[in-house]
């Protein structure tokens, strides 16, 4: 089996885990990868400042469909102080696979709406290792 | 395509030509590189390397200003290399080749320096929908600065432009038509000559987006009467310059783009007045040892000849085209006749991101681009987000061709599961 | 210096460097090459000439859209010199760095695309008399469109700025102030930290230009608070490629200067939408190879030591300083004290013109430049149509000076009869 | 003796011939080489469509001066025909010194100042060779 598309993540973006929308979320936020277009919007209900559901919805690649399909089952119980710590190698053990800078980005991305959304960083999530 | 040899097409020596290109005798991922994005950039053959080192060994040096020996060599070339653009397009003066950073910056200079000064509120100008965003932008910032509209000849179902919208959204309102020769993306050839006699019948002036196709076929500004042509050196074997062709007497009647030294005659401190063409439009030092290996690679390209480089392209783009229609659910972008495209062949594939195409293929040593390949309106019009795209030039090989159709098919079969 | 071991300043071992320089190997007219004419673009080392031969031969690919392995080896090498140039000068972030063509293009940006927004009519723009003419036509270029004013401070008996016009020519109606760190004619160092105070006393912002200093001495863009600050690659050991550093905030908030490919995050047929920082100032496709070999530009100036090298060329302009002053009739403009100048020495001799000076130097080998040096206002100040000049680098020893002073001497006497 | 610098050359330069104005000329340019600021300007006095007088005042580096005090000599009872054919080769022959492309630009600012007086030709006068 490739090692990229190994099993799990062809079966994330096959089959997508909370994918859909929230009608009342507490908070929505998309973005886009600027490099190739792709979009992704996420949802999230809150209770008591944890996570109690979240979607996502959009169109991309296998690498971050399946990306924002994992962190989705990784987001439910967390609070928005948990969600900020989450970074770049966090995503990258979710994933489990080689990636290379380009892929890296959009395997970021369903992080990187998050983070925008909770926080309104509006940067990269590796930001902080340049600046 | 002949089956006894079939490393050969109609056009080129491709095993010979090989071997002038370095990079190409490289494995990737264990797999010998098939390069297939040079719509993108484009490899450099060896002279192209040389001329550049040679450049940095012995004469470099500023242009224009210096007395010394090492100056007037690095001038001389600097200058002779523009001559040798000048007749690879067969401009009518040296004075309407100007050096810039890419095609990008040559549009953006005509936008500049002529739109600011021609385009007034309520003018039109007109583009196609077929264009690179270099082609799209600048005219935006254009419009909206000036209170002008900017329309869109469309495409039709074959990937072609609709001739008749030339004729109805091309009107005595239009200053500027802006269009390319062919597509980056679908490879669609346009009526350009048509286009532009068009836009002159109105009174209007056209701009073309020559990036594909200076590199890739014959293309005689006199004969097409352009009065603005851009294009990059680094699609065509060489360093990472533009060019923008100009007519003469359009560039004569221009304000200055960049203000700086080399592109002035004389400053005070409360005026200043400009250099003769091109130098005008040349602010700062120029990207000398850049101008100066484009000589090399006009030399190239002319040893084997424009005629065969277009041939080549076309019997690699039928072949192509042919085999990929074999590769179940495969979508292809633009015109299906090899003979109304250039070398470049954007696809879809069915429930898999362009992204994760590209992917596989570079396991495989196949450098292949996806993305919107900077034609997001063009990729609205197909209702894709994205393609793949693969693109030849004069070292590809049909063999190579067989490779990209194999693994297409691996593309398939590894997201079935 | 020393006498014993004369080829040694207090900086750097120069015969050491020499060895990686291969066009000073050279011979020119039948003698040693002596080049002193780095203010307007500098030798090579191996190093860097290495870099661009290694780009092109193993991974010559588009940068950012690409997703196989030269595409990708590409863009980490050039994100990677971005990184480098923004530890070499201090700047927070690398999204404040932007590769553009020279320092005129970094010039130039800054008056487009923040000054138009900024600049109003009645408001007044301050540059210096000491500027290249990349600093100060973009100006009036500006000022001319919006209406604003353009001032400028002037310089006193000894080359140097006259503090107290700092003070009263920013003013309140001051919006922008534009002035160089050095000047290529004078040499003369500015006070640039207090320039920069008073225009954000004012409210204005400070645009530098480093271009003879960020290859000449330490330069913190942070400690000196500069709002922006262009320098040349080609002026610093590097291949043809500008930088413009800019404050994140002031750079977030500018509009687009040129459109196209790479600039933007979505394109409509109505409008688009910009891409982040630094790419929004970055249209088409860059200059790769260049961006790519600044890293080991910067690489050898860090092992130099630019403290080393600002050392060393002191002591070399005070040794010439001295030196040219004993010959007869020699008129040096600027500060005759090295600590308040660069490497950068330009004089006249009388009755004989720049041109005839600096060929004759030509023929004992000797690369020095003749002419305004893009200033003709400090000419014109000065009450001379042209200069020769001689400026030093790294590569430069005391020995070479004693050739030029020699040279000079023979210039005299030839046209003596 | 230097081969550039040779005497014939410095003597005009330090003694140029017609060197001065014409209060009454019939023809007077001014131009400059935009590389280095040199600037020369020119008078000339005509009789019948002949040269009578011409005179050239400016400044520049011994070429350029040289050429234009040579050039004074050669005008004297030309027509103005005889002047539109004069060319690149005629000053080189007339310089008979070795120069460089840049100096070369120096040699003909004096012909190229009198072309465009004449004839409004405002480019070099090699322009012939690229166009
Ligand atoms: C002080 C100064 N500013 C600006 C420039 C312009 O640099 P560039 O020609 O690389 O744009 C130069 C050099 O030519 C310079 O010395
Ligand atoms: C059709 C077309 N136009 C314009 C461009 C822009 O060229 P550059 O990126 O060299 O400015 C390209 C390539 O990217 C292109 O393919």
């Amino acid at each position: 089996m490739d090692d990229l598309y190994r099993e799990l993540i062809l079966d994330h973006y096959q089959h997508p885990h909370h994918h859909g929308e929230i009608p009342d979320a507490d908070i929505s936020y998309e973005d886009s990868n600027p490099l190739c277009g792709d979009k992704i919007r996420i949802d999230i209900k809150l209770k008591n400042n944890i996570v109690e559901d979240v979607k996502f919805n959009g169109k991309g690649c296998a690498v971050s469909q399946a990306s924002a399909s994992m962190l989705m089952d990784e987001l439910i119980g967390k609070s928005l102080d948990d969600i900020k710590k989450l970074d770049k190698q966090f995503i990258l053990d979710m994933l489990g696979i080689p990636l290379g800078p380009t892929r890296i980005k959009c395997a970021l991305l369903p992080l990187k709406v998050i983070k925008a959304g909770v926080y309104g960083i509006q940067t990269w999530p590796d930001e902080e290792d340049d600046a | 395509m002949s089956a006894t040899n079939p490393i050969k097409t109609k056009g080129l020596n491709v095993a010979a030509i090989r071997e002038d290109f370095p990079i190409l005798q490289q494995t990737v991922n264990g797999k010998p590189l098939i390069y297939l994005d040079s719509a993108a950039t484009t490899q450099k053959p060896e002279a192209v390397i040389q001329a550049m080192d040679e450049y940095y060994h012995k004469y470099n040096a500023i242009v224009h200003r210096g007395v010394y020996a090492l100056a007037e060599e690095a001038t001389a070339r600097y200058e002779g290399a523009r001559k040798k653009i000048q007749k690879f397009i067969n401009a009518k003066s040296y004075r309407e080749i100007v050096y810039t950073r890419n095609t990008t910056e040559s549009i953006n200079l005509v936008a500049y320096a002529w739109g600011r000064k021609n385009i007034h509120a309520g003018d039109e100008i007109v583009t196609t929908l077929l264009e690179h965003h270099s082609n799209i932008v600048p005219w935006q910032l254009l419009a909206k600065e000036k209170g002008a509209a900017l329309k869109f000849i469309d495409v039709d179902e074959n990937g072609l432009l609709r001739g008749e919208q030339i004729e109805t959204l091309v009107t005595e309102k239009t200053k500027l038509v802006a269009a390319t020769m062919a597509s980056n993306v679908t490879g669609t050839l346009t009526p350009i000559k048509q286009i532009i006699e068009r836009a002159h019948a109105v009174g209007a002036v056209c701009v073309v987006d020559a990036a594909q196709s200076v590199p890739h076929m014959p293309v005689d500004v006199q004969s097409l009467d352009a009065d603005f042509l851009a294009f990059s050196g680094h699609k065509m074997l060489g360093p990472f310059v533009g060019i923008l062709y100009g007519k003469r007497a359009l560039l004569e009647a221009m304000d200055p783009f960049l203000g700086g030294g080399d592109m002035i005659r004389e400053v005070f401190m409360d005026h200043s007045t400009w250099n003769e063409l091109p130098w005008k439009f040349e602010a700062g030092t120029p990207a000398i040892m850049e101008g100066i290996a484009m000589s090399a690679a006009i030399d190239y390209l002319n040893a084997l000849g424009m005629d065969h480089v277009r041939a080549h392209e076309r019997d690699l783009a039928a072949y192509a085209l042919d085999k990929m229609r074999d590769v179940e659910g495969v979508r292809i972008v633009g015109p299906l006749d090899a003979d109304q495209r250039g070398g470049v062949i954007a696809f879809a594939v069915p429930e898999v991101h362009p992204h994760d195409v590209a992917q596989i293929f570079d396991r495989e040593g196949i450098c292949v681009r996806a993305g919107h390949h900077c034609a997001m309106p063009l990729h609205e019009h197909y209702g894709l987000a994205a393609t793949t795209r693969a693109s030849f030039y004069v070292y590809n090989a049909p063999e190579e061709i067989d490779k990209l159709v194999e693994t297409l098919a691996k593309v398939r079969q590894i997201f079935r599961g």
